[in-house]
């Protein structure tokens, strides 16, 4: 009954795309032209150099707070949202460097909010688990686990009160379907139709818990209680997510309803920078063999070259192309001007009133720093 | 002018809102087909049907978090608690979406909602349908606050509400939904952080908010009655919170009693204590003195609560405490 | 999709032992005594009386704030409760009164609460909403919907932890499960195969909301989501339910793990007693019509007397002591002291520590009331 | 004696009550496996067994209700919060079940349970992973808080949280985890509601709790340097509160700065000056002044959320301006 990992990485393999088998591979490029392709393997090296990069970055001192790197699970950043519209909205957890950037938002804006700069997406604010920008449609960012669940309904809500055609994408990791939250905004989803499309980014683990260990039903099972249908999708085929979500958000603009997307997935790194990347809760072996198998780039490479989509030139090419846009990123918050002093206050409130006092900190000063305060 | 209750005062400025601007809906437990549990709502749906005025699941976090996503793209949600008791199940979402996201998103995403419906005790209703919230909503910066305690209040607060771009919580009461008084025909509008002096008295100051402005009122003609001319101030919104108006009413009479029906431990009234004590130190001829309910889960049997919640009678005894007069 | 409330009755109406059908009922009848089958039906018309009793002292103001009535449901109280053990826990919402006395709450304990008495078996400090009685296994009485679904797994862990053969039974209203609370409790009771069995009193709405407007799945399906086996009664049938519950209760005990039951019945009162009976939400008709076919009390008597193990002289006399019960239990009650207001504070902490002031009070002593403070 | 980390000493205390005490169990996100996020359970699956240390799925609301419901039979669960930020989710549990159930049931039902975890902020977490959850655990009745600043008090506080009768939140900090200290050996409880003098002093109060003592001895330090004697007074317990203590300073150095690490608005901060400014009037040469974290969501980046955490410098300044000196 659990999905244990092992299950999991049977419907993995078991999918037609395996990466031995070159004829499964050559069907599985179909429908792809070749500049998609080439678009595809930039999309998901870049976000790979960029999370080496802030990693790197982040054993320097120059990002601080929780880091939480996608690598691994970049398939789903591409796959998930690069077949979305632009005004299609996303909102996410804490694990959303590549989605941010896959959304719209610059490698420079979400570098530099990993270094807590005003060049970045949020101004510095908000940092690696916060980044934000709405002309994207990026919605965050949320650190709170399953918090995101019911703004991304609301999201939806929105977009259905006013005859909009958007969908909205709202990701969540595995171990976010045991919030009540889930549940409460699955049924409102379902009861009133909304253009909400759910993605649990599979990866077997939260933290240091296996599903298995805290759900004794596979995932599929977890949206039927409120009538939202479930589908599962090999995520780290970025061929396969991407048609599979053209596809299911053509149907959700045109009135399907809600609908829950299990995309198995693999973290290849630790649950954050502050944890070790195996340790009693899942092997070093376990670990390797998904790093070899596993990974949506490798993937992706291997049938591109297969198919003679893509040259060991061409493929440099792009890398380096990756790692320099990375490179800029990180100079370019490095070279950005942190946060005034005297900005400490903005933005707590939109409106700050004209009458009575918002900020209690003292008498219009506070003590010691000299802060400001609205009196 | 008309008279009306605070219930329908509370609809008339929903109603107003609602058809001067499309992006306010309403959604809350049975507000729609029931016309909501205390009425406050009723005729709504009609008016402007399903799509605008919502039936929720019983479900606070996750309504409460749909609102804010929906505030969170512009719209307006008014975001009816059946009481505030239960909106304890939503404080994630207010605490951790609502009040923070502007400051997250560096002033990207206001959130114009509107959290409301009744706060404290109503009659017999015990240890879990009684409970003042305010605490909870105003401890986190990006909150604000309004209590109103008349029909007036009610329409030009709740209006008031809707049109500000930041989460707002509105405080009601169950046992003010039948008072009646003159409220303003057409827009009425009062603008967040205006205290009002609902009485006036040279020789001391009763603060208070919500409800316990009515019981104020009554401590203040039992002290009539004794030659006392207390001074009743009605914050009206504790976040923003009129500063001056307080400071002003320490500075005319020296001596202050805070009045909430909440309870004290690091209650409305610490707060205003301690700016009090900071802000006008040399004015004070007493200790403020503070009334709230007997600090203890509400019991339900009829006479414990009635001990357990401020009374005219307390509120009279703190005064001559204040004024250093033996309790009455 | 939805189990709209005609779907339910067709449900009701659907079993063996509809009313009409003189055969099939004395079929139901088997595998109760004489003895039991009059026990039960004292024990329905005992709740039937009581909450009459119970209306007509809220009517003249001895009864104050909310007071939901089990009128029409009472097949579940007795159906559900008298095969546990007395060692066995039960904890349920507001709608209490007649499963605190099937659980052993003393109609005059249960009354002298409602009145708010000394003599109340929780001492008057609770209220309709919040009877207790460890002593009989009875665990409340709690007014949050939803908030005692988490207290009840933990009751089973508790038991589960002791190594002990009792069972829980978690009793909550059908828009109880839209709560997150309930999600996050089946799963870890399915998790840790906790005893408890959760018992949904479907009685097709939460206040004025039909189930079928806050789903779009049947009952059944709630549980699945978290593995939880799932189970539809006819709660209106109180020997099918207390087969039912005597054979569950077994095999949890054996350690079958969590169980969910869809018990379909139907409220014949207001919500509360300042709600009306009927509205826009529900009509006239469909209630009456509920009232004439549906009565707990009337199908098991009209059974009992077809199988002539009932005679109009028999009932008359079970209705008496049922009716004279309630009423002395209101007598008692009425004749109870009211709570001494010395013991305002009493029963805030267990421990009042010698240390510290717990109470905030003021400085022993709260300004006006002279109330007591721990100094 | 042994010195150890502040992270060991709450391991110490958690295994001397469990080795005594079948019934205390703990229960938590990674607590068991994972050896605790912050590995303060490290050895303790092994040592107890997967039935008494307890991975839970991430549902706070869920876990914490479930140890309530253990509770009420008389377990004694511990049931950690990874941080006191995710402790919102719960406090429905915490405050309408754990804080309620004796009262609701006439003293028929205590609830033995210890909520533990890290409260406030650490380094760069950001606005919804630093925030100090104090006001939402104490302004109920019902509930008591403690606070341990070094490794002895957080062995001797939670022992004695684990034996209280009543519902205890134990407040540590992800900062403090490291922190070395000697810490007695054996049983050893430290009883709720004793207040604990950290350095004396003649001139100023520095009132405490928490992290923040060691601001406040950092900034007592600087203080000596130009002469100024603060004394720090550690309240270890807000509830309950060592009212003695607090007086006894008071009328010692007739000059308070209370220093917390949370928001201001009805803070502990505003409790405690509320209480001293009653019981304490005649005895305060200066208004308390209240240092705490700036009333914003704590920003993530590093300059800025400096300037939002109280600092030494801060509470050096407040000093000063209580002793009516010029800021250094
Ligand atoms: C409500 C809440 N509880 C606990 C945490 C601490 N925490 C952060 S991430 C995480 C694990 C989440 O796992 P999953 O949802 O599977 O996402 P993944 O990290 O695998 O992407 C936990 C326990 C939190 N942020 N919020
Ligand atoms: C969290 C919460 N939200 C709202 C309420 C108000 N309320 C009390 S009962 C109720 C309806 C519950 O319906 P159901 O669960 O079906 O039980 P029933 O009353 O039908 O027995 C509501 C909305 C509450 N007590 N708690
Ligand atoms: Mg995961
Ligand atoms: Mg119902």
């Amino acid at each position: 009954m659990a999905q244990a990992i092992g299950e999991m990485e049977a419907k993995v393999n078991g999918t037609e795309l395996s990466t031995a088998d070159g004829e499964a591979d050559a069907a599985g490029l179909e429908g792809f032209s070749r500049e998609e392709l080439h678009a595809l393997l930039a999309d998901m090296l870049l976000y790979r150099r960029f999370e080496e990069k802030a990693e790197e970055a982040y054993a320097i001192g120059k990002i601080g707070g929780f880091c939480h790197l996608h690598i691994g699970q970049e398939g789903l950043a591409a796959g998930a949202i690069k077949p979305l519209r632009g005004d299609d909205l996303v909102i996410t957890a804490y694990r959303e460097h590549t989605q941010a950037i896959a959304k719209g938002i610059t490698p420079r804006a979400a570098m530099a909010e990993l270094y807590g700069r005003t060049t970045g997406c949020s101004g510095g604010r908000g940092g690696s688990m916060h980044l934000f920008d709405t002309s994207v449609g990026f919605m965050g960012g949320h650190g709170i686990v399953g918090g995101q669940i019911p703004l991304g309904a609301g999201l939806g809500w929105a977009i259905r009160y006013r005859g909009g055609d958007q969908v909205c994408v709202c990701f969540m990791g595995d171990a976010a379907v045991n919030q009540g939250a889930f549940l409460e905004s699955l049924n409102m989803s379902a009861i009133w139709r909304l253009p909400v499309i759910y993605v649990v980014e599979n990866n077997g683990y939260g933290m240091g818990t296996a599903f298995s260990r805290v759900s004794v039903t596979d995932m599929e099972a977890r949206s039927g209680a409120c009538g939202v249908p479930a589908h599962t999708i090999n995520g780290q085929d970025v061929l396969e997510t991407y048609r599979f979500f053209e596809d299911l958000a053509a149907k959700v603009r045109a009135g399907a309803g809600p609908q829950f997307v299990n995309a198995l997935t693999y973290r290849f790194r630790g649950h954050s920078m502050s944890d070790p990347v195996s340790g009693t809760y899942r092997s070093k072996e376990e670990v390797e063999a998904h790093i070899t198998q596993q990974d949506p780039i490798t993937i992706l490479r291997d049938r591109m070259m297969e198919a003679g989509l893509l040259t060991q030139e061409e493929l440099e090419a792009i890398d380096a192309g990756a790692r320099s846009i990375s490179d800029d990123a990180a100079d370019f918050a490095d070279a950005s001007p942190v946060p005034d002093p005297s900005t400490l206050y903005d933005h707590v409130y939109a409106e700050i009133n004209e009458h009575g006092r918002l900020f209690l900190d003292g008498r219009g000063e506070r003590p010691g720093d000299g802060g400001p305060a609205n009196g | 002018m008309a008279e009306m209750t605070y219930r329908d005062a509370l609809n008339a400025a929903m109603c107003q809102e609602m058809d001067r601007d499309d992006s306010v809906f309403l959604m809350g437990e049975e507000v729609a087909e029931y016309d909501g549990a205390y009425k406050v709502s009723r005729g709504m749906l009609e008016r402007y049907g399903d799509q605008r005025v919502v039936d929720s699941p019983i479900s606070e976090l996750g309504f409460a978090g749909l609102c804010v996503g929906a505030a969170m793209t512009g719209l307006r949600p008014i975001c009816e608690f059946m009481t505030f008791n239960f909106s304890i199940l939503a404080l994630d979402q207010v605490i951790n979406s609502a009040a923070k996201m502007l400051y997250m998103s560096n002033g990207q995403i206001p959130v114009p909602i509107v959290f409301r419906g009744p706060t404290g005790a109503a009659l017999q209703l015990s240890a879990q349908h009684s409970q003042a919230c305010e605490t909870y909503y105003v401890h986190a910066p990006g909150v604000k606050l309004v209590t109103p305690a008349t029909p007036a209040d009610a329409k030009g607060l709740l209006a008031a509400a809707i049109r500000d771009d930041d989460p707002v919580a509105v405080m009601e009461g169950e046992l003010l939904y039948n008072v009646r008084g003159e409220v303003p025909d057409g827009e009425y509008i009062i603008p967040l952080g205006v205290a009002d002096l609902k009485r006036s008295g040279d020789d001391v100051s009763i603060v208070t908010h919500g409800k316990m402005v009515h019981v104020a009122l009554q401590a203040a003609g039992l002290l009539a009655r004794e030659g006392i001319e207390a001074e009743v101030l009605d914050l009206r919104s504790i976040r923003p919170l009129d500063v001056d108006a307080i400071l002003e009413t320490v500075a005319r009479t020296n001596r202050v009693v805070y009045l909430e029906e909440g309870w004290p431990f690091a209650g409305v009234g610490a707060q205003i204590v301690s700016m009090i004590q900071d802000e006008a130190f040399d004015d004070l001829d007493a200790p403020v003195v503070r009334v709230t309910q007997a600090d203890i889960p509400m019991p339900y049997a009829k006479n414990l609560e009635q001990l357990a919640k401020p009374s005219a009678k307390s509120v009279v005894n703190a005064c001559r405490q204040v004024l250093y007069l033996p309790a009455a």
